[in-house]
């Protein structure tokens, strides 16, 4: 038992019971923090294994960006908690069985790949010794070359997902007040003061 | 006892079990099926760094940098269609998503 | 003969006339346009088909004015035409009863003239390109065309339960044919090619004989058709107007007698050598069971129909008897019977166009104010029921005699179909025709005008002409149907004791 | 010459043909005088013939064109002319002559002469096309042409219901004989490869051992053939069994009964038995078959004759009885005998049909015995007719010397019986004898009933009754010239002693042992054969005046004390009530079973309908599954995924 | 000169980022004239298309092969003629407010995902163009963002293509995990190196079958379609109907012909069952559909399958053949939905089938050539869809799936049953409510090409099959 199979076993484990508790949670916001603690045992374990790259970005990304917009989502829409429905109860078994089926289907796979199954060797983009390039190092290279075209095209799919966010939730409401900075810059004395002569005992009109 | 592939396999295929279900037996609201999506993407990350690393192919982890890309974009446009249909429904219970059927 | 391509000229002559009536018929005088450009169309096709049929060599072996051109070359599929003795006669059937059938049609349709007249014109070029098609792809194209054309006639012009009819007709034949479908394209993979004569030449191994014959089979008895699927027929004939009757008996019941004779039998004639005892047990059961079914109808439309499958199953008894006689007895009593039920439609038509009603009770001593009418009708009704000198007789015939040379239960049982035959034709003839005239209504009821003897005057002549002297088309016939035989007369031979499972019949 | 031959067959067409469509422009006169003129010359041109072909032995036969050609499967349309077809022609031609201008003044009432006219011609046109076939087919041409017209005239009063019930049942009866007809040309083809009679003679010795494979059944092939021929023969020529349309056909106008009837086509079956006497011959057990069947039919049918009162249905049953004379004639070989019984009685029952015909015209359209009598001085010239009729069909003569045609021809065949000296000869001479006392009494029991004691009609016919126009009797003083002296003209060349140099190659008779015929063994009966009949007739005209001139009251007191018997009689054996029961019910109630169960109950229900309902219940049930629910659709893609994975890994393992 | 194959999709994108610009500044009055741009630059890409270089792109993570031009072209097809026909209906179909003018750009940017997506070479483009394509289209299906039915069907798409694409990842890491590439050409050679493929393998290829499957709406994976059909806007809906259909089955042919091409006994019976589902389902859902656009959306389920029977066949007739069908079949959806979007009753949209009775009456040209293109998809010769099935039949056959080519003709005979009832209700049925008359513009001329197409192909079939064919020459080549 080294440390490093410890640490597995612990980032796994605490992984797996974030996971049940993301599905099974009754309240969202707390799902979403599962989902975060989740995320954040999954980075431990690319951290293990060499891929410490990702394991910031996953941890930048996901906790940082995206589960926060979920949590905000949760508590802008103010959903209220509802109960698990009588009718879930219905499915559960059966679904139980074709989830636990799935596993069971996935666990064979594995099973292949413990033993040696898989394919070890080096592929097209082979990873570069790990005491020269460090891992960072090794996915720019790779990103901002060979792949750079599928980088651009990230860009692409960001920019169209702001799009999308924008175009469904932007409502311009009539009747809201704005600051208009250009007018208040152009504002002029000469528009914004009126020197009226009073007569006496006149009055302002 | 060295940890292999098959224990990130493992733990992937766990984790991606977890977020279908998530999806199919989820009763509650909405984001919760889109929580479970990010927990199957999680697994399909897992899985494509333990291949790349057990592989000694780079090409694995430059995936999963894409899909953590693309999984990003996914959240904010499936949040934003939750917070329309939110105002046009006034609710995101998964039961109540079926005017259309048939 | 060379040079004008004379069978696509025929074959899609009436489909321009179709197009210059969609394109053109249109303003005030649009209906009546449409009907004269349809004759014409018509007129000018059957003209056509007469030059043919002049150039047609009736002593020749094999097809003749043949055509081919490239179509789909990937498959080795090419657009070929071409007829010999069995598929010709059936053209100028086809171009024969158009003319006839718009004219009937002149008055009696009334809405939406142009599209039936473009419709029925289309229908001609589905059909006479069905009996042309030396390509099985073709062929098909054809076969199922026809659908498109007559669905619609039935369904626009048809009569109350026309949608019930229509969708029958439609579904139920197109189901047949879609299996059919499946056989030609595994055909075409094992031969590489979908000629017609290659694939005629083309030896298949007799357990696939029995697939491709059994998928053949389901569309063509479908389409004849032969008991128990016959019950579309009633239905489609009922409904549909009478033109479309008159081509439905007429023209498309011959499809699946002639796919049987142009495939079934020289393609695999093992396979048919095989299911004989089937086809003989499900056409005596059509002859027996469909005559006295006529005999209880009330509907004159109905009682022809059911006729018709009785008639139909002469036909596949004479096709499948393996004998000269029995062969172009049936491909005869299909020309007969496209001529004398096409007129019994018509018959029918004439009196539906004047009361409204097919019930034969609502009918009853036409005689005395129709005398023309009722010649008429006597004369189709004679032919109906077979009597020697008219069209009817020599088909029938011929078909029993080869099936008495090739099994006398089946030849004595189906020679039952003569004395049924006669019973309900001459029921359906005396109620409507003969006894007094006692319901009102029929008491101003008019004879035939110039316009519908034109129609049937050569039908009566071309009924008694293929009665006295039927030798101008049984020639043609004879040398097709002894090359259909000659192949199958091979394999007669190789076929073991499979026919077990209906040997009971023998 | 040959033109002339076939112009005399083509010439009724003709006639039937101008009449029948011309009829407006022709008027009625004109329509009369073409048919009736054309069958006069066609009489004209059946004599030449006769004389030149019968008597000059000069058979030919004549190909017009060719018909029906498949593989060799040969009929042309040919004429052929022997002596058989002559004597046909010239009976045909004489008595339809006759007819033709007895219809003139017959149906001066009706409306439509024209059409009736054309129908006779039509007929005799077919008449003739059936006895100068030169095969098989053509001859079914013709049987079955006089079969449509037959029909076509017996329905001639189309307002009547029981008229077109009658020509219905007729035509379709004649289809069941037809039926056989059919198979048994099948059968000569399946056997001897064609159907030209000379082809079929020719070779019909050959075939004497031949076997054929019949309903599952190994038989003698010529005596299936025979005995399919002979149905078609049964049912044309109203032998007992398809004998039920003969008595209804009198529903048609009397003219029509005395040629078609009478005189012409019910006679086709015995012809046809004649003209195949060279296959018949060699197959004894139909010959015996039909020499049973004639005599049953002969004595079953004045059975039944003595009881009718309609006075068309008792000349009716007669004729089928005198049919059963000439059948079982010819089952006994004695094929010239049963034609010369068909050519005297032509003119004989032809006479008595008019001779009725002008009684019912008289009696302003009554055909019930019951309501006649008492008319004789009225109608004196019919009345005569009728019994110069009556004395021919009774047989009356003196043996030896001379007597009524009736007299040479039935003695004939009853010697013929006799000489036979076989079990079906003595069975038929019995029956013979029986039906002849019978005749004679239905004959003058009819004849007493019509024109004798008080009269029975009202007041109003009695004042009408007239003699017929002579128009109208000259027909009938032609062929009661017929009845009398074609017995004794005919005999010698018919039945004579060297009968086989008349007949010529037309009949074949096999000799016995003995190299002798039937024919010469009928010459030789004893004295007391010969006047039996005579002697039997008397009886039978003695019991008819004591029953019905005598004793008025017998009648009844008889019908009375044998009243099973009676009803039997009276009824036609039930023959009608049977056939309803066995055939015509059955029929209709499986026409209405397997349409309305059949079709509609299994056929549509469990097919057509059955399939899109089916398709209608899945469509619903898939429609169903598309809940709208997210989470059942994510179930339903995992469903797939699992089972998909799930399977691959079975067949990975597998 | 490594970028060139790929010039269109470069090309497009800078339109679709300026058009975004001249949006932002001028907002959704430029829509309309937008719609027409991205109409003009989709064909001037095509033809650029035509003239750039072929071959591998990028290191070989693209490919401009001749599938990628035969798809490309059937997809700008369809982009240019649901594009056209929005702009013409740029008031939506319930009447509120303008479109948008983010949606011609969407579309550009999904049509861009989808040219990438069949140009793809490597697992990595395959997913990155598959993305763009498939959240353009979320968000086009919800794009009527106050239409309650349009968010529905945004956000169902929207879950299920998420876990679909979560299925495609996981398949596509498993195969990626055992061949030890993304590249296809790597993944081909490592594929054939397995020879019998191991069960890792196997259950990746099933994943990836199930996301692709998902993509082109194939059984059981076809759930979210009659939804989505049904509420998104009826424009939107014709160009999901046209153009990533288009995209996904050439896709899905890429993929199970090119780098999986050794374990073709992997995939090729469950690509059958899945036809086989398809087809079945495709014909019996709809025949108890009243909405046009639901029943259109399982009649597309049943082409899929039947599509996708041909691929089955796993054999180069069969990929010319899904290639013919899903050509045909894009011309006879655009006919459909521009029939559709005629549907119209005093300026508002409808929807059910029963609005079409009497419609030969009234729109007698609109009806023809519907009635064309409800006989084609029935597969009734000699109507260009059955040509289609023609030559999916064949190469089922020739590969021996004979029981799932009977099962392909029994289903379409069903399906026949709603297609001619349509034709019933128009021809002849009485009409009881006229609709709007006459026909747009427009969508006459969309209609009318379209059916053209499908009336004479029978005559001139050479353009698409030879193309088709030489597509699938080359891609089962290498």
């Amino acid at each position: 038992m080294t440390v490093a199979a410890l640490c597995f076993y612990l980032f796994a484990s605490v992984a797996v019971v974030s996971g049940v508790m993301v599905v099974t949670a009754r309240n969202p916001v707390h799902a979403v923090l599962f989902l975060i603690l989740a995320f954040f045992n999954s980075a431990g374990l690319f951290v293990l294994i060499g891929a410490e790259y990702l394991a910031m970005a996953l941890v930048v990304v996901y906790v940082g960006a995206v589960a926060v917009l979920f949590l905000f989502v949760v508590m802008m829409l103010d959903v209220n908690f509802q109960e698990l429905r009588a009718g879930a109860a219905r499915y559960i078994s059966i679904g139980a069985v074709v989830g636990l089926a799935l596993l069971a289907e996935l666990s064979l796979v594995l099973g292949g790949a413990a033993f040696g199954d898989a394919k070890v060797m080096g592929g097209a983009l082979p990873t570069p010794p790990a005491d020269q390039v460090e891992n960072v190092r090794a996915l720019g290279q790779i990103l901002y070359t060979d792949l750079f075209v599928l980088f651009q095209i990230s860009g692409l799919i960001l920019l169209v997902a702001m799009i999308g966010a924008i175009v469904l939730t932007l409502r311009s409401r009539p009747g809201v007040r704005r600051q208009r900075i250009s007018d208040q810059l152009e504002r002029t004395p000469e528009k914004a003061v009126e020197v009226v002569k009073v007569p006496i005992g006149g009055g302002a009109q | 006892m060295i940890i292999g592939l098959g224990h990130y396999l493992a733990v992937a295929a766990v984790l991606f079990t977890l977020g279908i279900f998530g999806i199919f037996l989820n009763r509650r609201n909405v984001i919760v099926i889109l929580m479970s999506i990010e927990l199957m993407l999680l697994a399909v990350n897992i899985n494509l760094v333990a291949f790349s690393a057990f592989n000694g192919d780079l090409a694995g982890q430059a995936f999963a940098v894409f899909i953590l890309t693309v999984a990003a974009a996914e959240a904010a446009i499936g949040l934003a269609i939750l917070v329309v249909y939110f105002r046009n429904r006034g609710s995101i219970a998964v039961e109540d998503v079926n005017v259309m059927k048939g | 003969m060379s040079g004008a391509p004379i069978l696509s000229l025929i074959t899609f002559g009436p489909l321009v006339g179709a197009l210059l009536i969609m394109l053109f018929a249109r303003g005030e005088e649009k209906a009546k346009n449409a009907r004269w450009v349809a004759l014409w169309a018509s007129g000018f096709v059957f003209l056509i088909s007469l030059v043919a049929w002049a150039q047609f060599d009736p002593r020749a072996v094999g097809f003749q004015l043949t055509e081919k051109y490239d179509w789909f070359p990937e498959y080795n599929i090419a657009f070929q035409l071409g007829v010999d003795g069995l598929s010709f006669y059936f053209v100028l059937l086809s171009t024969f009863l158009t003319p006839i059938c718009i004219i009937a049609s002149w008055t009696s349709v009334n809405k939406r003239v142009s599209e039936y007249m473009a419709a029925f014109l289309a229908l001609e070029t589905f059909m006479i390109g069905m009996f042309c098609a030396l390509d099985l792809i073709a062929f098909y194209v054809f076969f199922e065309g026809v659908l498109i054309p007559m669905f619609l006639i039935i369904g626009v012009w048809g009569g109350a339960r026309r949608i019930y009819a229509s969708f029958k007709f439609f579904l139920y034949t197109l189901l047949g044919s879609v299996l059919m479908l499946v056989a030609i394209v595994a055909m075409i993979g094992m031969i590489g090619g979908s000629g017609i004569e290659d694939a005629q030449k083309f030896s298949f191994s007799t357990s696939v004989q029995i697939w491709l014959w059994l998928a053949f089979f389901a569309s063509f008895s479908v389409k004849m058709p032969m008991w128990p699927v016959h019950t579309w027929l009633p239905d489609a004939h009922v409904e549909a107007p009478t033109a479309g009757s008159v081509i439905l008996a007429g023209v498309l019941l011959k499809m699946g007698g002639y796919g049987f004779l142009r495939f079934s039998l020289p393609m695999f004639p093992e396979a048919s050598e095989f299911f004989t005892p089937l086809v003989y047990s499900l056409s005596i059961i059509a002859i027996v069971y469909t005559s006295l079914v006529a005999l209880a109808q009330e509907d004159m439309k109905k009682l022809i129909a059911y006729s018709s499958v009785a008639h139909m199953g002469y036909v596949t008894l004479g096709i499948f008897t393996n004998t000269p006689q029995g062969v172009e007895g049936a491909v005869f009593q299909m020309l007969s019977h496209g001529i004398v039920s096409a007129a019994l439609f018509l018959c029918v038509g004439v009196v539906y166009d004047r009361m409204h009603t097919r019930e034969i009770s609502r009918y009853g001593g036409l005689v005395h104010r129709m005398p023309r009418y009722a010649l008429v009708m006597m004369v189709f009704t004679m032919a109906s029921v077979g009597l020697p000198g008219t069209s009817g007789f020599v088909g029938e015939f011929l078909v029993l005699a080869g099936a008495f040379k090739d099994n006398t239960w089946v030849a004595a049982l189906a020679a039952t179909g003569l004395i049924l035959g006669a019973a309900y034709m001459l029921m359906l003839y005396r109620r409507v025709i003969f006894g007094r005239l006692e319901h009102e209504d029929l008491k101003l009821i008019n004879d035939l005008n110039w316009r519908e003897v034109l129609v049937f005057a050569p039908m009566i002549i071309l009924v008694l002409w293929m009665g006295i002297y039927p030798a101008t088309f049984l020639d043609g016939i004879q040398i097709a149907a002894s090359e259909t035989l000659r192949s199958s007369a091979a394999a007669a031979s190789s076929i073991g004791d499979v026919g077990a499972l209906f040997a009971w019949l023998r | 010459m040959n033109a002339l031959y076939i112009l005399a067959i083509f010439l009724p067409l003709i006639g039937a043909l101008i009449a029948g469509l011309g009829n407006r422009k022709l008027g009625d006169r004109g329509a009369q005088l073409v048919t009736s003129g054309g069958l006069i010359l066609a009489a004209l041109i059946s004599c030449l013939a006769f004389v030149e072909v019968a008597l000059g032995h000069n058979p030919r036969s004549i190909e017009l064109f060719r018909w029906i050609d498949s593989g060799s499967f040969e009929a042309a349309w040919s004429l052929r002319f022997d002596t058989l077809s002559v004597v046909m022609m010239c009976v045909v031609t004489i008595v339809s002559a006759c007819v033709h201008v007895y219809s003139i003044g017959y149906m001066s009432h009706d409306h439509s002469k024209p059409r009736f006219m054309a129908y006779l011609s039509l007929f005799t046109f077919a008449m003739l096309m059936l006895v100068t076939a030169d095969n098989l087919v053509q001859m079914f041409f013709g049987w079955e042409g006089v079969g449509v017209c037959s029909y076509l005239l017996i329905g001639f009063w189309y307002d009547r219901p029981s008229a077109n019930a009658a020509a219905m049942k007729a035509f379709v009866v004649n289809r069941v004989g037809d039926f056989g007809f059919a198979l048994g040309i099948f059968g000569v083809f399946l056997l001897f490869d064609t159907v030209a009679f000379d082809a079929i003679f020719g070779a019909a010795a050959q075939f004497t051992d031949a076997r054929i494979h019949f309903l599952g059944m190994n038989m003698d092939a010529l005596e299936v053939l025979c005995f399919l021929l002979f149905i078609g023969a049964m049912g044309k020529s109203a032998q007992l069994g398809l004998h039920t349309w003969l008595p209804d056909a009198m529903e048609g106008p009397t003219p029509v009964s005395a040629l078609i009837h009478a005189a012409t086509m019910v006679t086709a079956g015995v012809f046809m038995v004649c003209r195949l006497s060279p296959i018949f011959e060699y197959a004894p057990n139909v010959l015996a078959f039909v020499t049973m069947i004639g005599a049953f039919t002969a004595f079953f049918a004045a059975t039944v004759g003595l009881t009718q009162f309609d006075i068309k249905r008792v000349i009716a049953y007669s004729t089928c009885s005198q049919l059963g004379y000439m059948f079982f004639a010819a089952g006994l070989s004695a094929y010239p005998a049963a034609m010369f019984h068909l050519t005297t009685h032509a003119f004989f029952k032809a006479l008595l049909f008019l001779g009725a015909g002008s009684v019912i015209h008289a009696m302003s359209d009554e055909q019930d015995m019951r309501k006649m009598g008492g008319i004789k001085s009225h109608i004196k010239q019919t009345y005569i007719l009728m019994w110069i009729g009556s004395l021919a069909l009774a047989g009356v003569g003196i043996p030896g010397v001379i007597g009524f045609a009736g007299f040479y021809s039935k003695d004939m065949i009853l010697e013929v019986a006799w000489g036979a000296h076989s079990v079906p000869g003595f069975i038929a001479f019995t029956f013979g004898i029986l039906a002849a006392l019978m005749t004679a009494f239905y004959s003058w029991r009819l004849l007493f009933m019509t024109f004798h004691g008080a009269p029975r009609a009202d007041e109003k016919v009695m004042a009408h009754v007239h003699e017929s126009p002579p128009i109208m009797l000259w027909p009938l003083y032609v062929l009661a010239f017929g009845a009398v002296v074609s017995g004794l003209a005919l005999y010698g060349p018919f039945v004579g002693h060297h009968f086989q140099e008349f007949w010529g190659s037309s009949i074949v008779i096999l000799p016995d042992a003995k190299g002798e015929t039937i024919i010469e063994h009928a010459h030789h009966v004893p004295f007391l054969v010969k006047a039996s009949p005579v002697v039997i007739t008397l009886l039978g005209i003695w019991l008819a005046y004591r029953f019905y001139v005598q004793k008025p009251h017998l009648p009844g007191e008889t019908a009375h004390a044998f009243e099973g018997l009676h009803k039997l009689f009276y009824n036609k054996w039930f023959f009608d009530e049977a056939y309803d029961f066995l055939f015509v019910r059955p029929a209709h109630w499986l026409a209405r079973t397997f349409w309305k169960r059949g079709d509609v109950g299994i056929i549509d229900r469990f097919g057509p309908d059955g399939i899109s309902a089916m398709a209608k219940r899945a469509a619903e049930a898939a429609s169903r599954l598309q809940t709208g629910y997210v989470y059942h659709y994510a179930f339903a893609m995992l469903i797939g995924v699992v089972a998909l994975v799930a399977w691959r890994i079975m067949q990975q393992g597998a | 000169m490594l970028a060139m194959p790929l010039l269109p999709e470069i090309l497009l994108s800078i339109v679709g980022m300026c058009l975004l610009l001249i949006g932002a500044f001028s907002g959704n009055r430029v829509a309309k004239p937008m719609c027409y741009i991205v109409a003009f630059s989709l064909v001037g890409s095509l033809l650029v298309g035509f003239l750039s270089p072929s071959g591998a792109a990028f290191g070989g993570l693209f490919i401009a092969d001749k599938l990628a031009s035969f798809a490309k072209t059937l997809i700008v097809i369809g982009a240019v003629a649901t594009v056209i026909m929005a702009a013409g209906r740029s008031v939506s179909a319930d009447g509120v407010g303008p479109m948008r003018f983010e949606q011609p750009v969407l579309m550009l940017f999904a049509t861009i995902g989808m040219m990438l997506m069949v140009s793809a070479n490597d697992l990595i483009s395959l997913y990155i163009g598959l993305e763009l394509q498939s959240l353009s289209l979320y968000v086009l299906a919800a794009i009527r963002r106050d239409s309650l039915r349009a968010t529905e069907a945004g956000l169902k798409y929207f879950v299920l293509g998420a876990l679909s694409s979560g299925m495609l990842l996981y398949g596509a890491g498993l195969i990626y995990g055992y061949t030890g590439s993304t590249g296809f050409d790597a993944i081909q050679s490592g594929v054939a190196e397995m020879g019998q493929p191991s069960l890792g393998l196997v259950v990746g290829i099933v994943f990836l079958l199930a996301g692709l499957a998902f993509k082109v709406s194939a059984a059981p994976f076809h759930m979210w379609v009659p939804d989505v059909y049904e509420g998104a806007d009826t424009p939107i809906t014709a160009f999901f109907a046209a153009a990533p259909k288009a995209a996904a089955l050439a896709l899905f042919a890429r993929v199970m012909a090119d780098p999986l091409a050794g374990a073709d006994q992997a995939w090729g019976q469950i690509v059958a069952v899945i036809a086989g589902l398809s087809v079945v389902i495709g014909a019996l859902g709809a025949l108890a559909q009243k909405n046009i656009k639901r029943l259109l959306a399982y009649s597309s389920i049943g082409h899929v399958g039947f599509a996708l029977i041909g691929l089955a066949a796993a054999s180069e007739a069969g990929v010319r053949g899904l290639l013919i069908y899903s050509a045909l079949y894009l011309f006879m959806t655009l006919a459909a939905f521009a029939c559709v979007m005629a549907m119209r009753r005093g300026g508002r949209a409808v929807e059910t089938i029963d609005d079409l009775a009497g419609a030969s009456r009234t729109h007698p040209w609109m009806a023809f050539g519907l009635a064309a293109v409800m006989f084609s998809m029935a597969g009734i010769p000699p109507l260009a869809g059955f040509f289609g099935k023609l030559y999916v039949l064949g190469a089922a056959v020739d590969s021996g799936l004979y029981v799932l080519a009977v099962v392909g003709v029994l289903a379409s005979v069903v399906s026949c049953f709603y297609y001619i009832r349509i034709i019933k209700l128009m021809y002849f049925d009485e009409a009881t409510d006229i609709l709007d008359g006459p026909m747009p513009r427009d969508l006459g001329v969309v209609l009318a090409i379209a059916s053209f197409v499908i009336l004479f192909f029978i005559v001139l079939p050479g353009p698409i099959v030879s193309q088709a064919t030489l597509a699938a020459q080359q891609l089962l080549q290498n």
